[in-house]
């Protein structure tokens, strides 16, 4: 990435840019401000692309392996764009004790993807999670950030269609 | 004195340990004075006999065919000696497991081929989804790494076991060559 | 500040609270607010206001009550009716009801032995103060803490009140917490840091989420009085990314405790000054070891080094640094107030306190729990828990998660405390526990947990790296019918290996569901690899071409 | 950025009181020491031999690869020597049963991790996996192997990788951030997902940091990393410039 384009970037307008600047000045620039700077690029624009990932590192004047290493480490990081809705299945314990691999299997049979992929039509995202700390309510599944207690494969099933023909 | 019955096998290698074998030189005059090769590529027998004292086993364990030779040669054998890297490791016929049999299969008799372009089927012996090392369906008694072995540790090891002595292998081959 | 001005803060604010007649705290954690609870509280509103009684009920956003499997939970003070499982429908008839006969078809009654048999120290303000109001904190005490461990205390004193009480890091090592504060405020260094760890990974474990969504001030206080033990004047939070409400409230709880001058420059006028900084984890267990926290603080991939040097000495950007739980940073302020005798007076001889527990899986209770320290298993599945759930039996407990072991019911009579559950293959771990019943095949159980810890692992140490594959790659077989015979020993010599040569804390307490589950569920084992059969029935036996 | 190495930051930080000796046991033979001195370096002076694989002398240490375990009398855990400092009076033992039989093993995980396969190396003959072997009395590997797929990257105009001969050490790393500044390479992912990675886990030949240096290549424990043109066991590794650069560096703490 040139000088060009990274200037560009830090002018841009967008508040999706702005608020990666602003975590990032808020940090003074210094290189422990990676994993704070990565949420802030997946918060604006979903996930993180190969451009951002430059643009971070030239800002934190980090090398580049060190950026990408650090993205792909943690499992909260995405670099695939992800689909309109999401639905994370979690697999805690508590969750997988009261059947929730079972949920997994019948939401991957029924849209035909697997975990971490996205439908062809771009409409749903299926993904896990390690626990959401709602063990109470066991099995747990989030649709678009909003957990949902005490889940049956039919009940997420019934969700997911919803989600799938937007009329939810 | 009474000679031993030894027997010698290859499956999926190359025969380079066999080779090595032969590499002895003279010394396999003095050797035959001690030993009886009851089964063995190098001769020709075409069954396993019963009572073998040592079995010598190169390459790895490819197909149906292969496990089958190797258990009955286990059975009828004291004891069993895992021949070379092939046999110890799996080594150059195991590189095809990271990719599966159809994708090994097809890369060399379709997409590599400039005639044919048929898999082979029938004459030859099925392969199985894994090629694995000897120890993972026998016993092994002994392994003598080293692609090929040298010459002279097989040599000191068949003396060692003629002798009554035990083997020791510490550093005189190693995998690869 | 001076401490009647902030007592005069705790005294308008009860005040203030004392003069509705009615109280309706609704729970707004993160477990009932799943279950719509915002929405409650919202229609709870309206009706106040429908019917003009807004001088009379007041109602009021609540941390956690601990029943979370019976939310959206609503609390009436000063009566001390509990109404649960309420929904928006039914906000007409309890404040109807208020100072009438009680709702009753919402009554909570049956689960009286939950509350009943707890004793709260950490949780005491959870389902009572709003987590959003500070002053509500204050009315309840809090901050005097931290005013007196300024005003009355020297650094060394306030340890010594830390000593005294043996509370031990709550975890999951138990390492004895006067010991690493003793240390830290030990080494020389001018800057040194507090850090707070909230990567609650263990995945069935919720304790430190709540505590934070219900009382993060507590939790701040208690940092600031460690920061003043350690002589350290900056902190840092490092939550679970997942935890986005507990990150708003923590947020929201250090801005108003700086603005009312309890935190950041001059502490209560004094030259003590904490800053206090939020992290966001970002999805990785192994970072709940401490140098791998410190590696995410700093910004970089979480991968653990060996010790020593240990943080104290060589820590966050390499200036000593202390590194405690949430929980263990909760049982602060209270041990400052009453002192370190009190806090030893419960609890077992070498295990002081109370502990909070994540109570899930198969019981009819699961929530949010404190007891002290030796209270039985029984007590906590059947009493507390409720029992199982239907007609279950009770089949092994699982404690302190990937890192822990399964406790079976031969056990149940087995004092909760840091040796008992050491000397069963189990660990304290941070609180998690797991009920299950015969439903549960504990071979899939152990699959489960060494399959997280093979994903969790960073990679950077060969035995955690290759052996959780191993490990997992057999448990895998044998739940799928492929089991040889040699296959427990392979187990048993893997599990040595990893336990014994890993470089962190994570790779060395992997194996402990394997080897637990391997030691009380032996002929589980068996009738996997032998019979074929998994006798839970939870297991697909298809017996693979390989298996010879 | 520089991570420092973090046994260099004790030494960095002004008020630490300067370096005082020591007297230790290894195997039974007293010896004495400085005090910031790893047991591992005081074991080589002393031609006491422990095999190790991620360190390498002029980078910093990692304590990962766990073949530098030695026992350390009164602790029930094992110490990587590589990191661990001696103190007054230990015993250490370096070449109990238990430590040679956990190397062996730990060996033994690294060769069915990827596909080592010494015949068809480069590296045959110069590898330090494979001399490892001999050196532990690896005959065979009892445990499974994985049978994992990895990529060959040949996009280099003098340099491949090959990720089936990598065991993940981490040497090239260092050696690239610590003695070359460049800082191309870096591990992507984690757990047996990891793999080591240049920029944006771009082809080696497109890296826009890469200075070709290949003190990469040089430093590689295995066949790995090796220059074009080599066949099998033709790939030799020349290190001796490491301590010497390190030195003219200034970095050398000491």
């Amino acid at each position: 990435m040139d000088e060009k384009e990274v200037d560009r970037i830090r002018a841009n307008e967008d508040r999706r840019w702005r608020l990666v600047n602003r975590t990032m000045r808020l940090h003074g620039h210094q290189p422990d401000a990676l994993i704070e700077t990565l949420h802030a690029v997946q918060e604006s624009f979903g996930f993180l692309d190969t451009d951002s990932l430059k643009y971070v590192a030239e800002s934190l004047r980090l090398p580049l392996s060190v950026v990408f290493g650090v993205a792909t480490f943690y499992h909260f990081f995405t670099l695939k764009p992800p689909g309109d809705h999401t639905c994370v299945v979690c697999l805690g314990t508590a969750c997988y004790i009261a059947g929730s691999s079972n949920i997994l299997k019948t939401v991957e049979e029924q849209t035909g993807i697997k975990t971490g992929e996205t439908t062809p039509d771009r409409k749903l995202s299926l993904l896990t999670a390690r626990c959401m700390g709602s063990c109470g309510l066991a099995p747990v599944v989030v649709f678009d950030g909003e957990v949902h207690g005490k889940m049956s494969s039919a009940s997420v099933l019934e969700k997911v269609g919803r989600l799938m023909n937007h009329d939810d | 004195m009474t000679r031993i019955r030894v027997a010698t096998t290859w499956l999926d290698g190359c025969s380079g340990c066999h080779m090595s074998f032969l590499d002895i030189d003279e010394n396999i005059i003095e050797l035959f004075d001690r030993i009886d090769l009851v089964y063995s590529p190098l001769v020709d027998f075409k069954t396993i006999p019963e009572n073998i004292d040592l079995a010598l086993v190169e390459g790895a364990v490819s197909s149906e065919a292969d496990r089958e030779e190797l258990q009955t040669l286990r059975s009828r054998s004291k004891v069993l000696i895992s021949f070379g890297d092939c046999a110890v490791t799996a080594n150059v016929p195991g590189m095809r497991n990271q990719f599966g049999v159809m994708e090994t299969l097809s890369r060399s008799y379709i997409e590599n081929s400039a005639s044919g372009q048929i898999l082979p089927s029938g004459s030859v012996p099925k392969l199985i989804e894994y090629c694995r090392p000897v120890h993972e369906y026998v016993a092994v008694d002994l392994f003598l790494p080293g692609c090929p072995p040298p010459a002279g540790v097989i040599l000191s090891t068949l003396n060692d076991f003629i002798d009554g002595r035990p083997p020791v292998i510490g550093g005189k081959t190693h995998f690869g060559a | 500040m001076t401490i009647e001005e902030l007592q005069d803060i705790g005294k308008i604010e009860k005040e203030k609270q004392e003069g509705f007649k009615y109280r309706i705290h609704v729970c707004v954690a993160a477990g009932c607010l799943s279950s719509q609870s915002g929405l409650v509280k919202e229609s709870l509103e309206k009706e106040v206001a429908r019917r003009g009684l807004e001088s009379w009920a007041l109602v009021k956003g609540v941390g956690c009550l601990g029943l979370c499997t019976a939310g959206p939970m609503v609390a009436i003070e000063p009566d001390g009716l509990l109404y649960q499982c309420v929904s928006v429908s039914d906000a007409s008839d309890i404040v109807e009801a208020l100072g009438g006969s009680p709702v009753n078809r919402l009554d909570c009654s049956a689960h009286l032995p939950f509350f009943a048999r707890q004793r709260k120290i950490v949780l005491e303000n959870c389902g009572r103060v709003d987590p959003e109001s500070i002053e509500d904190y204050i009315a309840e005490g809090g901050y005097e803490a931290l005013y007196n461990a300024l005003r009355t205390m020297t650094p060394a004193g306030v340890i010594e009140q830390i000593t005294k009480s043996g509370l031990r890091g709550r975890g999951g090592a138990g390492f004895p917490t006067g010991l690493k504060w003793t240390a830290v405020s030990k080494a020389k260094s001018n800057v040194k840091f507090v850090i707070c760890n909230a990567d609650e990974g263990d995945p069935g474990a919720f304790m430190d989420r709540s505590v934070l969504e219900s009382d993060p001030h507590r939790v701040l206080e208690g940092m600031a009085i460690a920061g003043l033990a350690v002589g350290a004047n900056y902190g840092f939070i490092y939550v679970r990314s997942e935890y986005p409400l507990a990150v708003k409230r923590i947020r929201t709880a250090i801005a108003r405790a700086e603005r009312l001058g309890v935190l950041g420059r001059n502490i209560f006028n004094t030259t003590f000054s904490f800053d206090v900084t939020v992290r966001l984890g970002a999805g990785a267990f192994v970072c709940g070891e401490e140098t791998a926290l410190i590696a995410s603080i700093e910004g970089r991939r979480g991968s653990p080094r060996p010790r020593p040097p240990f943080p104290s000495e060589l820590g966050l950007w390499g200036y000593p640094t202390l590194i405690n739980n949430v929980e263990t940073f909760a049982n602060v302020p209270p041990i400052i107030r009453k002192g370190g005798v009190w806090f030893a007076s419960i609890g077992t001889e070498k295990s002081k306190g109370t502990k909070v527990f994540a109570l899930a899986g198969r019981v009819n209770n699961t929530g949010l729990i404190e007891a002290p320290m030796g209270t039985t298993l029984r007590e906590i599945v059947l009493d507390i828990g409720g029992g199982i759930i239907g007609d279950g039996k009770f089949k092994a407990i699982l404690t302190g998660g990937p890192s822990g072991g399964c406790i079976p019911a031969q056990f149940l009579d087995m004092s909760m405390d840091y040796e008992s559950l050491a000397q069963v293959g189990a660990i304290m771990g941070s609180g998690g526990l797991i009920v299950m019943d015969d439903s549960s095949c504990m071979v899939d159980v152990a699959k489960f947990f060494i399959e997280f810890c093979m994903s969790e692992s960073c990679g950077k140490c060969v035995p955690c790296r290759v052996g959780t594959v191993q490990i997992h790659n057999l448990l895998k077989r044998i739940t799928e019918g492929g089991g040889k015979p040699s296959d427990m020993e392979m187990l048993e010599e893997l599990c040595d290996l990893v336990k014994n040569t890993s470089l962190c804390g994570l790779g060395q307490t992997a194996p402990n569901p394997v080897l637990s589950t391997m030691r009380y569920f032996t002929d589980e084992y068996r009738a996997h690899i032998e019979d074929r059969v998994c006798p839970a029935g939870t297991c697909h036996m298809k017996p693979t071409e390989e298996s010879q | 950025m520089r991570y420092p190495a973090f046994l260099q930051r004790i030494s960095d930080r002004a008020d630490v009181q300067p370096v005082r000796t020591l007297t230790f046991s290894i195997n039974g033979q007293v010896l004495s020491a400085r005090e910031d001195e790893t047991i591992l370096s005081v074991a080589r002076e002393n031609g006491i031999s422990i095999p190790t694989l991620c360190h390498m002398d002029g980078l910093s240490e990692r304590g990962a690869c766990r073949l530098c375990i030695v026992e350390i009398k009164g602790s029930p855990k094992l110490s990587p020597s590589c990191v661990t400092l001696p103190r007054q009076d230990m015993e250490v033992t370096t070449n109990s049963d238990r430590v040679k039989n956990y190397r062996r093993k730990i060996l033994e995980l690294l060769f069915t991790e990827r596909n080592h396969i010494c015949s068809v190396c480069v590296s045959n003959g110069h590898c330090d996996l494979q001399a490892l072997t001999t050196e532990l009395g690896m005959t065979h590997v009892h445990y499974d192997y994985l049978h994992t797929r990895h990529a060959v990257d040949a996009s280099h105009e003098r340099f491949s990788v090959d990720h089936n001969r990598c065991v993940l050490c981490q040497r090239c790393i260092r050696v690239c951030e610590e003695i070359e500044g460049a800082h191309t390479w870096d591990v992507m992912g984690r757990g047996y997902l990891s793999k080591v990675i240049s920029d944006l886990n771009q082809p080696w030949g497109e890296s826009s940091t890469c200075t070709g240096c290949g003190k990469c290549v040089q430093v590689c424990p295995t066949g790995a990393l090796s220059e074009k043109g080599k066949s099998v066991a033709e790939m030799t590794k020349r290190r001796q410039f490491l301590p010497y650069l390190k030195l003219m560096r200034g970095d050398e703490s000491r």
